[in-house]
């Protein structure tokens, strides 16, 4: 069975809008630019984000007005600075104010692990004494019930994604994915979320994926897409494939400042192309040559 | 020897790490700390990188994030976030790096928002694990540029708590880690009172102590003894320099 | 053609999976039931195996323990037992199987222990994921060999629920899953009406309902009209023996 | 650095009595059957052994007289029965009586899974209903706190194994192992534990280990001891090693029905030998090589 469609169909299908998204869980690495700029163009609205940092990817969505509720650690631009767009949407409601459910890492973590192993909460020592959980409804202040003392705890709300869309190296048509390099919480996320879109380096025959199932990221069953893009993590980097393309971190960085930079980098790099290949190709060969890693032998 | 106040920090950074020692390194600066640290007095670190690494080498690049492919390579441990989040919940990390844009006198440090809930004045990125290495790690160390804005009386939003309102105020709101050891700025290095505030101990070799407090947004107060901050050895300057030729992280301020 | 009780308690048990199923398999008898249904009726079930093992193809040899190299060999996933648990407690799974010493009238199953806490008279392994796939699967499917003191009127533990006291029970203690859809023994099919109640569905071709009920602890209840189990096809029972040509699991009473 | 060291240095340094010691945490599989071996041959006495099924190892040292409790879901042997020396210990106090902490597989994977996240506890829907948490006080009948209609929930308590046994395919001297196969708890335990004796098939250059970092399976500063145990997980199997030796598994079950039967056979295997060399070579190098497996590639 292929599970196999172009990203446009796998976005139109599987992401309807007001969806619980889950996307750049391995945090820096192997982001999944080309499915978000996917939602972008096809003009999906009121998503709710979820994701421990965010490395850019969240800021387009939230510039292109995609974006409703946001539920993460961090949202910015790891090597370059504070998220523009974000700042925009939160200090002056451009294009459309966003809530913002502020987790740390840990709890983020935490969140995606309940839902995923089926308990409506994890408790943790993490965030006590901060403001997060003044601020952040899934954040509960509590006692811990097997402690006389009723020393402090607090309660982690589960947080099921509507879907989780992961970029792995290389998956087979029926869903089965290789996953290496950091993981973040895509292990959680897998289990979380009611549906994966898988994108992928490279779609490869069944046997190179099974050969080695504890590489493989997910039960296939949980995946209702799998869309070969080739440079579909790009400007994030890829293990085994391509490294960070530091300077577009920043070149967005810069364009973003204003409101117009922003429009016309989202013209240039998103809306003004049909599809990743031709992002790609505008991006320049020569470019993205330079990128390419050695495969590791993995 | 010439350096620049932010190598002045990163080198005072490096040196809170001891060898042996599990460091969340984090993101941003202390990828740089980590390296030094590596590098000249602490071979026997160990790093930790909430992306799913650990590291017990220096990585072969420079890092512009922890989940870089040069940080994966070689790593000795690729797991998830959970993981490595696990292991400083349950008491394995030393030293944790912290930076934000304001702290406090008692280390609280805010890297959520400037301004209030209902008019925030600048929206910064979050906690990311910062909220974690505060509640967890044996220690922690605050990376800063000393500025009036940056070390400020109040912080508009407590990301990563310090010493709250001071005293014993971490165990009565059941933090397990023992909070912040030093705030290390581009101007000097603070320390920590039994009462948990911040003190002067130490000011860059060039700077005054009045220059530090003209820059500190509160009232900070200067013992009669303060040290200057031992300059950059050139074992030190070496070591970040060639991690960073092209001045990423040097020279950015 | 001949078949022995067992075999037929297997291959009936096989029936129990519709193709597409998710099976969470568990030990023994069940990993001959999951070939049999998807060497015949059932090619596109899933299996899981709380090891952390995922198949969606049967194994290439019989299978001693869900551990065993050639259930690895060609596996869809392999992960940990917490993933699969998971996936179990968040509801993928349709249907279960489960074993034990003990089942009384609604379905409650004893995998622990013959006799009182304080005075134990068999002490036995215990629930293994038992108890999970009791509580989570949307359906589960016992299998018992048929004697008295098997099907009994009370367990001495519960150590996987099915309707518990029966009715609403379930509800009431707060389980998510379905509960058992049918009791397959030795020599008939058990399913449950809609109190939660056992009742002889059908009995196997070499037995009587007569036998049945003489042979189950409790006054089972007997409809006017009950099946035969129709007999192993020939395609079943050549699915089960090529898998089990020296009858480990067949051939055990 | 090295942390090589034998088998019997390791379990003399690292497992006191009154140790709780994790065994056994990939169910079936790489069970670390030397390293127990060795715990009876010290003399080992008070263990509280946690495992999520026993396959026949837990029954020897119950037999053993090494332990005084058990935090488990299954004890037993998988393919041929039940346990008879935790009959004898429950049932008639022989030789020792063993209070036995009565889990599912998923609340002991849960309990761990606490300890190695720093949680007191997790909560669960599984075991409601059952006799489980009547009896076991680590599985505490509670409401959820964030559900208003008060739903029934059961909080699992973190279980922090003093030392963790795993047995790997390979691992360098400074305690870097490499895992594959089925799991089963182990990723759960590496974190739950205080400290961890690794035992190997074979210790390898650190540099085939750190190729793949992502199938390291805990950090190697948690390891206390790496022990070189070709074999050691005999009779159970390993994968891309050897197969699991069924019938020793038949043998041990029909000679420990009765008291003399077993003491018999543990004199045979285990009191009478030095050390795992001796067992493999009382084993026959005929039925040893019958149980090699051809190499797998990763």
């Amino acid at each position: 069975m292929t599970r196999c469609m172009t990203l446009a169909e796998a976005i139109d299908r599987f992401v309807p809008d007001g969806s619980v998204v889950a996307m750049g869980t391995c945090l820096e690495a192997a982001i999944p630019f080309a499915a978000g700029h996917e939602l972008i163009r096809q003009g999906r609205r009121d998503l709710t984000l979820v994701g421990p940092i965010s490395d850019m990817l969240f800021d387009h969505l939230v510039g292109a007005g995609c974006v409703r509720q946001i539920s993460a650690a961090w949202v910015g631009n790891v090597s370059a600075g504070l998220a523009h767009c974000l700042r925009r949407a939160v200090e002056e409601g451009v294009p459309a104010p966003v809530e913002i459910r502020d987790h740390s890492n840990f709890t983020i973590g935490l969140a995606l692990l309940a839902a995923g192993i089926g308990a409506p909460f994890i408790p943790t020592r993490t965030s006590m004494g901060s403001d997060l959980p003044l601020e952040n409804p899934d954040l509960i202040e509590s006692t811990n019930p097997l402690n006389e003392l009723g020393e402090p705890i607090v309660l982690v709300r589960a947080i099921q994604p509507d879907v989780l869309i992961v970029h792995v190296q290389r998956a087979d048509e029926a869903g089965h994915a290789h996953l290496w390099g950091p993981l973040g919480v895509t292990r959680e996320a897998v289990l979380a979320a009611r549906r994966i879109i898988i994108t992928a380096e490279e779609v490869v025959p069944s046997a190179t994926i099974l050969r080695d199932p504890n590489r493989v990221i997910a039960p296939a069953h949980k995946v209702a897409a799998v869309v070969e893009v080739p440079g579909g993590a790009h400007p994030s980097p890829v293990p085994g494939y391509y490294d960070r393309d530091h300077a577009f971190f920043e070149e967005y960085h810069a364009r973003s400042r204003t409101l117009e930079g922003f429009e016309a980098w989202l013209r240039e790099w998103v809306l003004d192309l049909p599809d990743h290949a031709a992002y790609l190709e505008h991006l320049g060969a020569a470019r993205w040559q330079a990128l390419q890693q050695t495969r590791e032998t993995v | 020897m010439t350096y620049t106040p932010r190598e002045m920090m990163i080198v005072t950074a490096a040196r809170e790490i001891r060898d042996g020692d599990v460091v969340f390194v984090g993101m941003r600066l202390p990828l740089a700390a980590f390296v030094v640290a590596k590098r000249t007095h602490a071979p026997r670190a160990i790093g930790y990188f909430e992306c799913g690494l650990i590291r017990e080498t220096p990585p072969a690049a420079l890092l512009y994030t922890m989940s870089d492919p040069a940080n994966v390579a070689g790593a000795a441990w690729a797991g998830g976030l959970v993981d490595v989040m696990g292991l400083l919940a349950t008491g394995h990390v030393d030293v944790g790096f912290l930076g934000g844009a304001q702290v406090d006198r008692f280390g609280n440090l805010n890297t959520t928002r400037i301004g209030s809930a209902r008019a925030p004045k600048v929206r910064l990125p979050g906690s990311g694990g910062a909220a974690d290495i505060a509640s967890f790690a044996q220690r922690t160390v605050i990376l800063m540029p000393h500025a009036p804005h940056r070390l400020v009386e109040e912080v508009d939003y407590i990301t990563s708590p310090g010493y709250g309102s001071g005293g014993d105020w971490r165990t009565q709101v059941g933090l397990p880690g023992g909070g912040p050891s030093a705030i290390i700025t581009t101007l000097g290095v603070l320390r920590f009172d039994e009462h948990g505030e911040a003190y002067l101990a130490s000011y860059h070799p060039f700077t005054t102590p009045e220059e530090v407090r003209a820059k500190t947004g509160w009232d900070l107060r200067i013992p009669h003894e303060v040290d200057i901050t031992p300059p950059p050895t050139e074992a030190e300057l070496q070591a970040l320099r060639v991690y960073d030729p092209d001045g990423v992280w040097i020279g950015e301020a």
